[in-house]
């Protein structure tokens, strides 16, 4: 569904991803995975338009995408749970949702609505609140009923359970699998990689904006640089 | 002496609507692009006389005019952004500031290209005048609180209502989450452009009813829009309402109790005061609500 | 190498130029034009090098120029001592009005000083018994004739005042270069980069741009007064914001952030009007493409530009140029 | 307006000696007017009254100078009655234009800044509408007007509006512009002299264009009438918002604009009954056969009625005309302005003049004519009647003053 293939990215004249290749397949839930400066979320950047890459393709669907600007990339399909939430503050609950669905504004979308509200049932007690008086937590799930909110093709999800209470990234897990299940498909950046590993079906391993290690979630949690990098082990 | 007051209050009012007219547009485009478009009273200018030349070759009533002009004007607005603010969109804040002034010149001294020198007025045929007590109510005048009050209410429920509207807010509150909404945040620019241009057409149409438009007259109305802005502050919706009323009275009270001389003194006083003291406005900064 | 050899070359012309040019109304034209010189390398060093747009430099000529004729008419000091001390008491304007205002940034800085413009004007409008209203002030004396020997030099002759505001506009030039290429210059370039960086490093950025607001408001005074003295007559139509729009044209169109461009952009200012023989109309929305089409493509002003043109290594202390950001 | 390079008028300038012994010769004049913004009411007619004296003058063969003819052509600039542009107009018009005769001058503070400089300058200031006392009172030998300053008609005004049974009066009038001030001031202490009292003086500034603060609140103070006085365009929206404002008292007034500028602002039925105080500037019919010659030609040229003061601007031609037929020169500036001095009221002029000791100019340069009273009456002005008025008592203290 989603291929990049020998993307190169740079802020300036400082190139920060050099070369990365990875794909998702229809249905499958991919996370990438590494520490804080890799350039996971340039490349997630560059693959929603946000920033344009050097050199590389990125295909979707069979259609290259890269430099296409971001609210073009949004309308095919690729849906971004952006890092740190990005609530749009002064709106409602229902307003933050309702916007999600901005791609499909031609549609009835009160179905959908139902169907995130069903998801999380405290964004329905929640609906006429301004977002940013919400805890991270609730924003969060505001942030990923926004992004399913547009029937998404591919869902990326950034850094979702960072910054939250042990609790509550016990919960983003859960509803992950849930939507997983759902049969969206799914790229996830984590730098909490045990819950990633657990949650995708398969792994990339970034360093220094350079893939180092891939495989299955099984492979890559027996994988001893990343049990002695990430998993403490 | 109530009377009086109750008098001055309702000329206030009639002034402070239209000084909202102008604020909404600036505050609009402010809140979206982060531009002080100062042509904006250009624009206004523009807009009254094009109803003026309208109602002369057409022979129609000032209210289709003005409706025609209106959508000249939000032409005109998306032109203006496509042409001069896009190219610096990415710049630093002080080249679109120095284009906004580069596009004053250009408007102002067209309109006096166009249209000449000579002040107009904007026939209407609203000469009758109701008293109420002693209150007198021109016809023209309660006309001109009825305009801007169902201009505001359409461009609210625009605002709050329509997809556009949420996109609008949307861009505003988060630019960056917008565009992953698939918000075109171009194409949001240009529909503000038009909003705002045609509310600051249907202001100056106003003005040209109720005084008369000449040149001189914008620099007046765009600076006097700035200070609503500020009063309410910047990119507030309600703020530029609740604002563009408390500077009419204020100034129309200043006029008649303080000095006439210095009425607009004291308009930029109430403006550096709420900057220095509360710099967010007396209303909240948001386009949003 | 080449910079004192044009240096110099610049400096002859200008004290030659009224025995070449004996009309009387091109050294009028060339009087205005210095005067604006003068007006725009203030301007330049709050908005060239912090990045601050004010919008009050008429404002503040008015206030030297009003200053400077109040005193000599009114309170019979003489005129050199106005001369002197209007910038001073410009400054000390800019202080008060620029220590509240100096607070907001960007877009707020501006509009306020648009504000600040707009009051000075109708203060100057309105004070009738002190200004005279719109109808302005008359009979501004020329400085006192300076005698030299048996030689009396009168200011009354436009010629000699020409060689006085020549000498302004050098005294003018010394204090610029010397601000901006002290450390003063190169944190007004940091804060107009940056400023939250600048102060996050340390640097109390309010006494700076204070500065830097203060500079250009007294050169706009001292310019003012040389203008009042020169004209005789003053109105406040002058110190309008329309004029303070003229200043910014004229650095942003030189080249904003050089020492040389302003002054370029200051006599095209004054001259091209002059040189198209056009109808007022069509020179304002002329200035007006100019200040669209040279922030659009230009950004640098033409000073650089030109200097990159002819491929030469002018040490000019100039602004980054506006894409590189 | 002529457009040249800079070039070409170097040339011209270089050239002109050779130029005017080969052709027939011509006396080049400068008009400076405001020809666009607040004053371009005023500007422009008097602007079109001198090209119209112009071309009549040209027309019946031109100046007879000693033995030669001249005819006249004019360089036009807009001053926009603005003080500063105004001085640069004059600077452009003598340094550059070579000028040694200026017209037009329409407005109050634009016209006191050139008359201030124009004393050091080699040049003959002609000044038409422009009021302010301190025009010709200075005593500038170079300056001469053919208008009367506003306080010699605000003082006959103060003593009608007494004479009109009025006993408490509420002023609003222009702030600052000299000719209003100076007019109101003599009004205000004609009026009170004549046991008058002024419940309030309230003002407007130069582009306010909404007087209803200051009227709502004189009308609360319940004057017997009111004095408005101004520029047409601001004085029209001041009986319009009057009008408005429900307020009935008579409304006197001092503005001198055509009944088609006032109704471009206001209503006649706001306009009904309005009086307005002034110069008897021009009326067809109480002024006879040159008057109603001038209105012909004028209508005829500009397709519009002439406004009352543009005739001032129409005498001035014919009044350099005398003056350099009389010196028989039109390079001695010293014989014209002595001419000018001496002058009697050319027959060719259309006002009429109260010559001071027989001479059409007093020794500062003053004209005077007499004064009127004028109503609205169903969409005109109407002439009501003569104002008394003294010119040589006048100009007697005229001579004392110096602003």
């Amino acid at each position: 569904m989603l291929a990049v293939t020998d993307l190169r990215i740079a802020y300036g004249k400082t190139e920060v991803v050099h070369g990365v290749s990875f794909d998702v397949a229809a249905g499958e839930c991919i996370a990438l995975i590494g520490a804080n400066g890799a350039g996971k979320s340039t490349i997630l950047k560059a693959i929603c338009g946000l920033i344009p890459p050097s050199s590389g393709d990125i295909r979707f669907e069979g259609r290259s995408i890269g430099g296409l600007p971001g609210h073009a990339v949004a309308r095919l399909g690729i849906c971004m749970c952006p890092e740190g939430r990005q609530m749009f503050p002064e709106m409602t609950v229902l307003e933050n949702l309702q916007l999600g669905a901005y791609r499909r504004r031609s549609e009835d979308i009160s179905g959908t609505i139902d169907e995130v509200m069903t998801l999380f049932p405290r964004l329905r007690e929640r609906a006429s609140q301004l977002a940013g008086t919400l805890s991270g937590g609730e924003q969060e799930m505001v942030a990923i009923g926004r992004a399913l909110m547009a029937k998404p093709r591919l869902c990326i999800f950034d850094e979702p359970s960072l910054g939250l209470a042990p609790k509550v990234v016990d919960e983003i897990e859960e509803t992950l699998m849930k939507i997983k299940n759902l049969g969206v498909t799914i790229l996830l950046v984590e730098q909490a990689v045990s819950m990633a590993l657990r949650v995708a079906d398969r792994a990339y391993v970034l360093e220094a904006g350079e893939v180092v290690a891939s495989g299955t979630s099984q492979e890559i949690s027996n994988d001893s640089r990343v049990q002695s990098a990430y998993l403490g082990g | 002496m109530l009377v009086d007051l109750l008098q001055q209050l309702f000329n206030g009012l009639v002034i402070g609507s239209i000084y909202t007219l102008v604020a909404l547009g600036l505050t609009i485009i402010f809140g979206i692009l982060g531009i002080a478009h100062f042509a904006h009273g250009s624009v206004a200018m523009f807009g009254g006389y094009l109803t003026y030349f309208l109602i002369l070759a057409l022979g129609i009533g000032v209210f289709p005019a003005m409706a025609l002009a209106m959508a000249g004007g939000a032409l005109l607005g998306v032109v203006l952004e496509r042409v001069a603010y896009y190219p610096v969109r990415n710049a630093p804040p002080i080249n679109s500031f120095i284009i906004a002034l580069g596009l004053t010149l250009i408007i102002e001294k067209s309109n006096l290209l166009l249209f000449g020198v000579d002040q107009i007025i904007v026939p209407t045929g609203f000469n009758r005048i109701f008293t109420i007590g002693g209150l007198a109510l021109p016809e023209l005048r309660i006309y001109i609180l009825l305009t801007a009050a169902a201009l505001v209410v359409a461009l609210t429920i625009l605002i709050q209502k329509s997809w556009m509207g949420m996109a609008v807010r949307a861009v505003a509150q988060n630019r960056a989450a917008a565009i992953l909404m698939g918000i075109n945040v171009h194409a949001v620019s240009m529909f503000v452009f038009a909003l705002s241009s045609a509310l600051g057409v249907a202001a100056g149409v106003l003005v040209g009813a109720l005084f008369a438009i000449a040149p001189g007259v914008s620099g007046g109305l765009v600076v006097k829009g700035f200070a609503v802005l500020i009063l309410g502050g910047l990119g507030s919706i309600p703020g530029a309402i609740v604002g563009g009323l408390v500077l009419g009275v204020s100034e129309t009270f200043a006029s008649a109790f303080v000095s006439s001389a210095y009425k607009d003194v004291i308009a930029f006083l109430l403006m550096i005061g709420v900057l220095l003291v509360k710099p967010e406005g007396i209303m909240r900064r948001s386009v949003a609500r | 190498m080449i910079r004192p050899v044009l240096l110099a070359v610049v400096a002859a012309a200008a004290l030659a130029f009224p025995h070449v040019v004996t009309a009387n109304y091109f050294i009028h034209l060339a009087v205005l034009a210095m005067v604006w010189m003068i007006v725009a390398a203030g301007t330049n060093v709050i908005q060239g090098y912090a990045g601050y747009v004010s919008i009050a430099q008429g404002g503040f000529m008015g206030i030297g120029a009003y200053s400077s004729a109040l005193l000599s008419l009114d309170a019979g000091v003489p005129v050199w001592l106005a001369i002197s001390v209007a910038p001073f008491i410009t400054a000390l304007a800019a202080l008060i009005a620029g220590y509240p205002s100096l607070r907001v940034r960007g877009h707020y800085f501006a509009i306020l000083t648009l504000a600040m413009n707009m009051v000075i004007y109708i203060v100057l409008v309105n004070w009738i018994p002190v200004t005279g209203g719109e109808a302005g002030t008359t009979g501004i004396p020329a400085p006192e004739p300076i005698s030299i020997g048996t030689l009396e030099i009168s200011f009354e002759r436009r010629v000699n005042y020409y060689y006085l505001v020549l000498a302004a506009l050098a005294l003018t030039m010394l204090i610029v270069t010397a601000v901006v290429r002290s450390r003063v210059g190169r944190v007004l370039e940091a804060i107009r980069q940056n400023e939250t960086f600048a102060e996050a490093a340390g640097v109390a950025c309010w006494k700076y741009k204070l500065f830097a607001f203060v500079i250009s408001a007294s050169l706009a005074g001292f310019a003012g007064a040389l203008y009042a003295h020169y004209m005789s007559f003053i109105s406040p139509a002058p110190f309008s914001v329309d004029h303070s729009l003229n200043a910014i044209l004229a650095v942003i169109l030189g080249g904003s952030g050089t020492l040389t461009g302003p002054l370029v952009g200051a006599a095209l200012t004054v001259a091209l009007p002059e040189v198209l023989r056009i109808a007022e109309i069509f020179r304002l929305i002329i200035y007006g493409f100019a200040l669209v089409v040279v922030v659009i493509f230009l950004p640098r002003g033409l000073v650089p530009w030109i200097a990159d043109l002819a491929g030469r290594d002018w040490k000019l202390p100039r602004a980054q140029s506006a894409e590189s950001r | 307006m002529r457009r040249l390079g800079v070039l070409t008028i170097a040339a011209a300038i270089a050239f002109s000696p050779l130029a005017t012994r080969a052709a027939e010769k011509t006396l080049t004049i400068g008009v400076s007017d405001a020809l666009s913004g607040g004053g371009a009411v005023y500007g422009v007619p008097e602007k079109r009254a001198i090209d119209l004296a112009i071309e009549q003058i040209n027309a019946a063969g031109g100046i007879a100078v000693g033995k030669d003819k001249y005819k006249l052509a004019a360089i036009v600039y807009d001053d926009k009655a603005d003080p500063t542009e105004a001085t640069n107009v004059a600077r452009k018009l003598i340094d550059r234009d070579g000028v040694k005769y200026l017209l037009g001058y329409c407005c109050s503070a634009s016209t006191g800044a050139v008359a201030s400089i124009i004393g050091r300058e080699d040049a003959i200031m002609l000044v038409g509408t422009a009021g302010a006392r301190a025009i010709t009172s200075a005593g500038h030998k170079n300056v001469f007007r053919t208008r009367p300053p506003g306080d010699y008609t605000g003082d006959a005004a103060g003593r009608f509006i007494a004479s009109q049974g009025v006993k408490r009066l509420g002023v609003v009038a222009a702030r600052d512009v000299a000719l209003f001030t100076q007019y109101r001031d003599a009004l205000i202490k004609a009026f009170e002299s004549e046991g008058g009292k002024v419940v309030a003086v309230e003002t407007f500034g130069g582009q306010d264009r909404d007087m209803t603060a200051q009227l709502t609140k004189v009308r609360g103070l319940e004057p017997d009438a009111y004095f408005i006085s101004g520029y047409v365009e601001q004085v029209a929206f001041a009986h319009r918002q009057a009008h408005e404002l429900g307020i009935k008292a008579p409304r006197f007034g001092f503005s001198g604009g055509s009944a088609a500028q006032f109704l471009r602002v206001a209503s006649a039925e706001a306009m009904e009954g309005v009086w307005d105080l002034i110069a008897i500037e021009f009326n067809a019919e109480a002024l006879g056969e040159n008057a109603k010659n001038y209105a012909k030609a004028y209508e005829a040229k500009w397709k519009e009625y002439p406004t009352p003061n543009s005739a001032f601007a129409y005498d001035q031609v014919y009044v350099l005309k005398a003056a350099l037929e009389a010196a028989g020169t039109v390079d001695d500036l010293e014989a014209v302005k002595k001419a000018l001095r001496n002058l009697t009221v050319p027959k060719e002029v259309v006002l009429r003049y109260l010559p001071v000791d027989g001479k059409m100019f007093d020794p500062k340069g003053q004209a005077y004519i007499s004064n009127g009273a004028f109503q609205f009456r169903n969409g005109n002005w109407v002439f009501v009647k003569e104002l008394p008025s003294d010119a040589a008592a006048y100009s007697k203290f005229f001579q004392t003053v110096r602003d």
